[in-house]
């Protein structure tokens, strides 16, 4: 008698189906890469099987595609299954063989033979041959791709026989940039658009193909990417000790952190000061700092035709500016300690980072007497201003997503206001900042911005290019910097003939902007780096720190702490899981049959 | 045609005029708003006018906006939704999934928050007026003023003093499963947390609109009729009053599905949940144009076709629509 | 004796709701409906729920536009002359409506609910016209309820407002829709007489809507019985009751209760009213009519004066 | 519809009303008094006292800047309150007119506008500010626009159903029977009475508008510079202070956010509680 | 036989108690129609939802009983209630357009009674539901269907058929016709009329309208608020009626003799939240004078079972019928 309206238990069972339909599809839908061609078979799980997982919050995996990737993280993940030519050992700044087993460079010709390990072979099976790097070079010389800048030096790839390159040149910086130009499988890539592939097989019969020590084998977008050992690497030398590492992505720093906690994840770099107390008196972590590849500074903008506040076209004003900024309290303060204070516009590791310059000095008093000087000795409300009524009141844009940024922004302005200088800090997303910076018509539209710069490119001074003219257009130029004087050296530097030339000359570049402040380098964040004690041989001297880092070297030397041990996070989600069905499955029950029993 | 075949179609002609409202709000919101995606994104130091002209091209951002414009509509009713600038690669196959795994956390809070709140509603529906009555309209009050991202960091606050759950993510990193017993067990255990937090926060809301659903149905001629009948009140809530209140709830739920969908998002970013709402929120840092176009779409029209679902399902439940 | 009130061959057609509209499935809620009010006289319009008699009264009082047909009050065409006119014609005819409780703002008070028609007609008046018509419709002492909101006033009270509301801007055709239906049968008679003693003060003219044709033979000189918007039966009250011919009018006056207990009534009728569309050919009526012929399904009746002054729309006749 | 004495007579026998009323009292106190009561500059940073735990000298500690939290939690009921009430103001005008004039006008203006309400309410409205939000810049002018242009539709909805039936009431036919235009019904006689639902929406919406600007500053698409609950909680996330368990960083904003709106949605309660019998626990 | 005794009803609200019923005595006996007349707020409705149990819960008896059959049905158990309603005694609604529920088809709401009370399976209960419906008029086309489909005098002829499915002895129709048209309202009259002839059924006719009352009723009661006025056979009351508030009822029935003036009533009905003291009808009493105020409502036996609520009853002026 009841039957007319029990549509509510039908709406569950019908419910519970959908959901269920929804979960498989859903496990269809994950981008599951395996190995394809049954050629390349990751390790099974076995003992002695070791999962290295890294956490990584921030930025995230954009593309696996090397040529398009914008993603530092991307790029770490295939510096570890795609070889260069050669590599970089930021230690001592010296290149190493790669793909490349040696090579001889002619200067006087600009020249250079590479001959390719002849052990090198593609995870599938295939070997690898010079038409893979000569398709590798005129790909990545297309302007789309992200990397045109590391091969624009290059003027011609021709293979000399199937193990041999020839590269034509120009200066002497393009063998630095060569660390950076991952060689792909033409006989995958030449059937794909590279502008538009993701860099692995998507449809189906998903496969990632590399000759890295690590080889792709899962890739969930948004979550992580699963590298195992690859069978077919062919350096024995430098065989990896761990069987499996995955990059996973965090939304917080919170939840990476809960996943160290918990052991799901092995090492982060770049963790937050507030958080080094909870592991730096444990056992069961190891907590250490490395240098940063990071630096965080303030664009000016003294773009001529640019429509920010004109008073910060007078040199006298930004360095008023700077001499009223207490770099060292804001390193203090914003980062507890755990950042350097810096003068150039490259991150301090960087090779050709000019260590004779200096911070300006902190000095209040020289500042507000720079400011008399300049004419700006009127102050109204608090803000200084000359006769014409032009006032010292800037906009500060900051990125909102970067929270010791913000932070950051708020201590300038507070500083600043003690000289007369008012400051009104907007944070913003990115996104925004940088519809606000770039107007429309290719001119700069802000005061001033705080942002920071990654320099990732550890064997050359690339970031100077930022500040040469023209550089406002392409979006890449924040300060409007425009010297023909710096454009020519700039030049110089590219067709420099010897290492020591080009260095000179990036210092000379480098000193130029010192003086004419386009750019206050505030201070360079020192990456502080956890991981688990059930793991050894991890080497925290790469710049950015061992999670944070650039190439295989990391992974290559991890080394489970004891054998037998088995990482932390236990697989017991199977109980909770059985847990929570029940759970549901219940209220769902008593759902339905309560209904019309009580009163 | 039937009045239940026109009151449908109607609502499907309303639809599809909301569906359209979408598409063209949808288009130009993104084309009108300041900055170019190109300079935003690739701030790289050695990018030339020509470089940004082929990006430009790529992505179709140089034609004039009546062209974008055609070309928008005709993609997306194609469910070509264009080359996602960050992922570089097609927006629907990064949308799709993390479409589906939205569902499969929102579809079960929805639910189990519906069951929930049509008991206590209806208890409190019955008590009105009682301590306990007060009780609960006042938890349901509260519940609803949670802010969900906060309540979401408690329970990681909790998990992580218990190290007891997952709270991030939707499956335990780089597992292989052996069987879909135990991808499901995974699942559920990375879901109980958020499930939580949404369950909850949509189950106050769910209580209230049933409570005050019911109270009318009360007053209603027909439950004194059926009381009249010798009806026991349990006979009378079963049979009369709560079905008449569930019916109301139908349209309620689904116009508030917008609302839910809120809370799932910010849920979703909470614990790094890889459904739509940290697609967006993701896609909104790196100012991924076409996928957060394509996710406002589609957002849009997963809820307008629930919807018309829920429309279907009410005309189909109340006879007055369903024979007229 | 000249008419206030002429009505010729209205029509009012509805699309009914929701429906692509086609011309078939029009609800004709009045179709061809004659009438005639001279000066001073009340008339009624009879008929049960659907009839279209409210229909009829808010044509007549401007709030609806009809399909077809003229309107005029006192010899103006109330929908086709000019805007002033029309404006003019508007403060002279004024409506009492049915239900006590929804005629008045409830956010206004008595003396502003008053005012109101007054204002809006650009009509100069002294507090004396107000506090007149207070008295007038039995609201003393007219200050204790001049500042009144309508939610403190009781059932008869709210009803007196709004007939003083209708009256006060003298009116020379007054529409009185169901004035008593919503009131306690023990005051109904003493506003029935209230509206007919102001009615015969001021010489004003009147249709009385009803359900009720007891109330329409009360108050009323003629009677007019609307059936699915169309006039079945018209003549004096007295005969249209007492001598009623058609079979319709006969069993709106059977059905009337009278005093003292009956064992069985008879009603000659069957069914319900149904809503008109144009597919009924012939007499709407002979579905439920006990006397349908062949002729009534093909030939429409048409008004026939059958005595004098005794007007039937039956084939009976 | 009741004059406003029997209202107030009301609304204090009304327990959730006057608990309401409390709750947003004490928060408009804290909001106007905030120099007075905080013990510090909120803006003002130490270095050496870097996520302080909660003292005698800082009860709920300090923030990774130094900045003493209770000061900050304090002056964070300004931004919430400010927000809410002007994006609510916002939502409930346009809503109002938009009812208004839907209810009234019909025909096709009607359709138009309640297509525009159907998507506005249809649409995540969430979704859609964090974009338009994003896109637009985080000002606080641009987030009490974003939030009061996205919620009005609920309230036009209910404004309008209510002309619907007011616009058929026999004092609006008698008004028009009189020659009155179009405007003077609309203003003078069907304003007035949709006014009482209007409280109730006010502080629903209120609460709503409280919700979302804490959501999207905690998304950080919303004004993370000034002082306000969202933006501590959101520091309390991105700077690790809820993964080392701090407490008081995260407990006392997210209480004041879900204190202040329940204590509008209280009111709100009350107020249609008053406004609507039938939801009355006592029938009158 | 139903015996009311001294029942006294009232009303919690904002601004105090209100008196719905005030001492209000009565017997009705079986197979009688007794009519029950009173405006608004009189408290007839009341006085069926109290014989029913159905009193809202704001309400309180606060005095008399109520004996169905010679059983006291005041204080009963609920479960004791339920046996009762719908079995002994059954509603018919006012307001027929809302009475049923639109979620459920004509015969599963008849059938429901004998459902309720276990007295039939559900084939069973729909056979007798559908064989109630035909005594009642419905034809097999409305079994199935919906409310909505129904015209209202299809939907109160159903509502009277539940009422009656369970063979009660006693049935309350409480204004059954009210929002009915005239015509329907006749024929609803004459289905109560020949429930009562044939099987044998009490019926308690509730209704504001005296003369539609008066065609129905062996007896009558008048109320008026909250306070019994009259009460006795139909023909002593239209005859001799007692109270001047029946006469003025029966003066102001528009009757459409020839040339009758109507006589009001002046003044309008009590109100029960403020109601004067003495006798209630008092303001509005052409004979009110002394003692008046001080009225107990001591009836006036004014002949076999008629009753008068009048303390000037026999006195003067107030003797003579209408």
């Amino acid at each position: 008698m009841m039957k007319n309206h029990r549509y509510s238990t039908r709406l569950a069972i019908v419910s519970a189906i959908v959901i269920s339909a929804l979960i498989l599809l859903g496990s269809g839908g994950q981008a599951i890469v395996q190995s394809g061609g049954g050629v390349a078979q990751p390790a099974a799980a076995s003992s002695g099987n070791q999962t290295f997982t890294t956490g990584w919050f921030g930025t995230y995996i954009d593309t696996l595609n090397p040529f398009t990737s914008y993603s530092q993280l991307t790029s770490w993940i295939n510096s570890n299954q795609l070889l260069p030519l050669v590599n970089f050992d930021p230690a001592n700044h010296t290149i190493q063989p790669a793909l490349a087993s040696s090579w001889t460079i002619n200067y006087s010709n600009h020249t250079a033979i590479f001959n390719l390990n002849p052990n090198a072979v593609w995870s599938d099976g295939v070997n690898v041959t010079s038409q893979d790097v000569v398709y590798t070079y005129n790909i990545a010389k297309r302007n789309y791709t992200f990397i045109s800048e590391y091969t624009a030096a290059v003027t011609n790839v021709t293979a000399l026989g199937p193990h041999q390159v020839m590269i034509a040149f120009n200066g002497v910086l393009w063998e630095m940039f060569a660390a950076y130009v991952y060689i792909v499988p033409y006989h995958i890539w030449k059937n794909v658009d590279p502008a538009t592939y993701p860099g692995y097989n998507s449809n189906g019969t998903t496969y990632f193909v590399g000759d890295g020590p690590f080889v792709l084998t899962k890739y969930v977008v948004n979550q992580y990417a699963k590298l195992e050992k690859n069978p077919k690497w062919f350096i024995p030398s430098q065989q990896p000790k761990i069987s499996t590492v995955i990059f996973q992505e965090f939304g917080s720093q919170s939840s990476a952190i809960s996943a160290l906690q918990s052991g799901a994840v092995q090492g982060l770099s770049r963790i937050l000061p507030a958080n080094i107390g909870q592991f730096q008196n444990n056992s069961n972590y190891k907590v250490t700092q490395s240098p940063s590849l990071e630096y965080m500074y303030l664009a000016f903008n003294v773009d001529p035709n640019g429509t920010g506040n004109p008073t910060l076209h007078n040199l006298t004003v930004r360095q008023a500016i700077a001499h009223a900024l207490n770099m060292t309290y804001l390193a203090d303060t914003v980062y507890h300690g755990y950042a350097n204070t810096l003068a150039s516009v490259l991150a301090p590791t960087n090779q050709y980072y000019d260590h004779n310059l200096q911070p300006y000095s902190y000095n209040v008093s020289l500042a507000k007497q720079m400011l008399d000087q300049a004419g700006f000795n009127k102050t109204v409300n608090g803000v200084r201003e000359n006769s014409t009524g032009a006032k010292l009141a800037y906009t500060l844009l900051v990125p909102s997503g970067d929270t010791e940024a913000v932070n950051l922004a708020q201590l300038v302005a507070s500083n600043l206001s003690s000289i007369g200088v008012k400051i009104t800090v907007q944070a913003e997303t990115t996104g925004s900042m940088a519809a606000t910076i770039w107007s429309s018509n290719g001119t700069l539209g802000q005061d001033i911005d705080l942002w920071d710069w990654f320099d990732n490119v550890q064997a050359a001074p690339q970031l100077l290019s930022v500040f040469l003219s023209g550089q406002v257009v392409t979006g890449t130029s924040d300060s409007g910097f425009t010297n023909s004087t710096y454009d020519s050296l700039w030049t110089q530097l590219l067709n420099a003939s010897t290492p020591a030339e080009a260095k000179n000359i990036s210092n000379q570049m480098q000193q130029m902007l010192y003086n004419q402040l386009p750019y206050l380098s505030l201070v360079a964040p020192t990456s502080i780096n956890v991981w688990s004690t059930a793991y050894t041989n991890i080497n925290s001297s790469f710049p950015g720190g061992p999670f944070g880092g650039m190439d295989y070297l990391t992974f290559i030397q991890v080394e489970p702490a004891n054998a037998n041990s088995t990482p932390a996070g236990s697989n017991n989600y199977v109980l909770y899981g059985i847990g929570a069905a029940i759970l549901i499955i219940v209220g769902v029950v008593a759902a339905v049959r309560v209904r019309g029993r009580d009163k | 045609m039937s009045g239940f075949q026109k009151y449908i179609s109607k609502r499907i002609i309303f639809a599809a005029i909301s569906i359209f409202i979408i598409f063209t709000f949808d288009f130009f919101l993104f084309r009108l708003m300041p900055g170019n995606p190109i300079q935003i994104l690739y701030r790289s130091p050695a990018l030339s006018p020509s470089q940004i002209a082929s990006l430009e091209q790529q992505f179709g951002l140089n034609l004039p906006m009546w062209q974008q414009y055609l070309l928008f509509i005709k993609n997306t009713f194609s469910g070509n939704f264009g080359i996602s600038i960050y992922y570089h690669q097609s927006v629907s196959s990064v949308l799709f999934p993390a479409l589906l795994n939205s569902l499969i956390l929102l579809i079960p809070a929805t639910i189990i928050a519906i069951f929930l709140g049509i008991i206590t509603g209806k208890i409190a529906a019955w008590r009105r007026g009682t301590t306990l009555d007060g009780a609960i309209t006042g938890g349901s009050m509260a519940l609803y003023s949670i802010p969900t991202f906060w309540l979401g960091g408690m329970f990681i606050l909790l998990a992580i003093y218990t190290r007891s759950l997952p709270v991030s993510g939707m499956y335990t990193t780089g597992a292989s499963f052996p069987s879909f017993a135990a991808q499901l067990a995974d699942l559920l255990n990375h879901m109980i947390l958020p499930l939580t937090t949404l369950t909850l926060v949509l189950f106050g809301q769910f209580t209230i609109i049933m409570r005050n659903s019911l109270i009318d149905v009360l007053e209603e001629d027909y439950i004194n009729f059926a009381k009249s009948k010798g009806a026991s009140d349990n006979y009378l809530l079963a049979r009369h009053a709560v079905p008449n209140a569930e019916l109301p709830m139908i349209s309620v739920i689904a116009v508030n599905l917008g609302l839910s969908v809120g809370g799932a998002i910010l849920t979703e970013v909470v614990f790094s949940w890889p459904g739509i709402g940290f697609l967006i929120f993701n896609a909104v840092n790196a100012r991924d144009y076409p996928v957060l176009q394509a996710a406002f779409v589609i957002v849009a029209v997963v809820i307008v076709l629930a919807n018309i679902v829920a429309d279907i399902l009410y005309s189909y439940l109340d006879p007055r629509i369903r024979y007229q | 004796m000249q008419e206030v009130l002429k009505i010729e061959n209205l029509k009012k057609h509805y699309k009914p709701r929701g429906r692509v509209a086609s011309r078939s499935s029009y609800i004709k809620a009045l179709d061809g409906v004659n009438l005639l009010v001279p000066e001073g006289e009340i008339h009624s319009i009879v008929g049960e729920t659907g009839s279209g008699k409210s229909t009829l009264g808010r044509i007549v009082a401007g709030l609806v536009e009809p399909t077809e047909g003229r309107v005029t009050v006192n010899g103006i065409d109330m929908f086709n002359s000019s805007r002033d006119k029309v404006r003019d014609l508007r403060k002279k005819v004024q409506i009492i409506f049915q239900d006590p409780y929804g005629s008045l703002n409830p956010r206004f008070t008595v003396k502003k609910i008053i005012e109101e028609p007054l204002k809006l007609n650009h009509v100069e008046f002294d507090r004396e016209r107000i506090t007149d018509i207070l008295r007038k419709v039995g609201l003393t002492p007219p200050e204790d309820y001049m500042n009144r909101y309508p939610h403190e006033l009781s059932g008869g009270q709210r009803q007196r407002v709004s007939i003083a509301r209708s009256f006060v801007v003298n009116p020379s055709f007054v529409v009185a829709d169901e004035p008593v239906s919503m009131l306690d049968a023990s005051m109904r008679v003493s506003f029935l007489d209230l509206i007919a003693e102001i009615q015969r003060e001021r010489g004003i003219s009147m249709i009385l809507i009803s359900h009720d044709i007891s109330i329409a033979y009360y108050l009323s000189r003629k009677i007019n019985v609307l059936y699915l918007g169309r006039i079945v039966e018209y003549g004096n009250a007295d005969d249209v009751v007492n001598d009623a011919m058609h079979p319709y009018t006969k069993a709106l006056v059977q059905s009337v209760p009278k005093l003292g207990k009956i064992e069985e009534k008879e009603v000659e009728i069957k069914g319900n009213i149904q809503t008109s569309s144009s597919s009924i050919s012939g007499c709407k009526f002979r579905d439920r009519c006990m006397f349908a012929m062949e002729k009534c399904a093909t030939e429409d009746p048409g008004l026939k004066e059958v005595k004098k002054d005794h007007y039937v729309a039956c084939h009976l006749y | 519809m009741n004059d406003d004495f029997s209202f107030w007579k009301e609304f204090k026998s009304n327990r959730k009303g006057v608990a309401g009323l409390i709750i947003v009292g004490f928060f408009a106190m804290m909001a106007l008094l905030a120099p007075l009561i905080s013990p510090y500059d909120p803006n003002a940073t130490n270095p050496s006292l870097f996520l302080a735990p909660s003292s005698s000298v800082h009860i709920f500690g300090t923030n990774t800047l130094g900045q003493d939290l209770f000061s900050r939690d304090v002056y964070g009921a300004q931004i919430s309150l400010i927000v809410g009430i002007a994006a609510g103001a916002v939502a409930v005008a346009i809503g109002l007119v938009a009812g208004l004039v839907s209810g009234y006008m019909g025909g096709l203006i009607d359709e138009i506008i309640m297509r525009v309400v159907d998507f506005f309410i249809v649409i995540p409205a969430i979704v859609f500010m964090i974009i338009v939000a994003a896109l637009l810049g985080p000002s606080l002018i641009n987030i009490i626009m974003v939030i009061g242009l996205l919620s009005w539709a609920p309230t036009a909805r209910i404004i309008r159903s209510m002309v619907l039936s007011i616009r058929e009431w026999p004092f609006v036919e008698s008004a028009k029977a009189n020659n009155a235009g179009n405007t003077y019904i609309m203003f003078r006689h069907i304003f007035p009475n949709v006014t009482s639902v209007l409280y109730g929406n006010a502080m629903l919406a209120i609460s709503a508008a409280i919700f979302t600007q804490a959501a999207l500053v905690f998304l950080g698409v919303g004004n993370v510079t000034s002082i306000s609950w969202g933006e501590i909680i959101r520091q309390a996330y991105t700077t690790g202070a809820l993964s080392s368990g701090d407490m008081l960083y995260v407990l006392p904003p997210g209480i004041f956010i879900f204190v202040l709106i329940f204590g509008f949605i209280l009111m709100g309660y009350a107020l249609e509680e008053i406004m609507n019998p039938r939801l009355r626990t006592i029938k009158g | 036989m139903i015996k009311i005794k001294d029942l006294t009803v009232s009303y919690k609200s904002r601004t105090g108690k209100v008196r719905a019923l005030d001492s209000v005595n009565a017997e009705i006996g079986n197979g009688e129609i007794f009519g029950i007349v009173g405006e608004s707020g009189s408290g007839k409705s009341t006085m069926a939802m109290t014989i029913m149990g159905l009193l809202p819960r704001n309400s309180l008896i606060e005095a008399g009983s109520i004996e169905v059959d010679g059983k006291e049905i005041i204080g009963l158990k609920p479960e004791e209630a339920r046996k009762i309603r719908g079995k002994k005694i059954s509603l018919v609604f006012q307001g027929a357009m809302n009475t049923l529920n639109p979620l459920m088809k004509i015969e599963d709401q008849v059938a429901e009674p004998l459902l309720i009370h276990r007295e039939a399976k559900r084939e069973e209960a729909l056979r007798r539901a559908r064989e109630t419906l035909e005594i009642i008029g419905l034809d097999s086309y409305t079994w199935k269907k919906y409310p909505h489909e129904l015209s209202g005098g299809m939907k109160q002829r159903a509502v009277i058929a539940t009422a009656i499915v369970m063979n009660p002895g006693t049935i309350i129709a409480d204004e059954p016709s009210t929002a009915l048209d005239v015509i329907t309202q006749v024929q609803i009259m004459n289905i109560l009329r020949r429930l009562q002839r044939e099987m044998d059924i009490t019926v308690i006719f509730i209704s504001h309208d005296f003369p539609l009352v008066s065609e129905m009723a062996d007896r009558i009661m008048i109320l008026y608020g909250g306070k019994v006025s009259e009460v006795g056979s139909n023909r002593k009351i239209l005859e001799e009626p007692g109270h001047p508030y029946t006469r003025g009822l029966i003066n102001s029935v528009p009757t459409m003799t020839p040339g009758r003036r109507l006589e009001a009533i002046p003044g309008e009905p009590v109100n029960i939240r403020d109601p004067p003291e003495g006798c209630r009808f008092r303001p509005r009493c052409t004979f009110a004078g002394e003692g008046c105020e001080t009225y107990s409502y001591k009836p006036v036996e004014a002949g076999q079972g008629h009753l008068v609520y009048c303390v000037k009853y026999g006195e003067g002026k107030n003797a003579g019928s209408s």
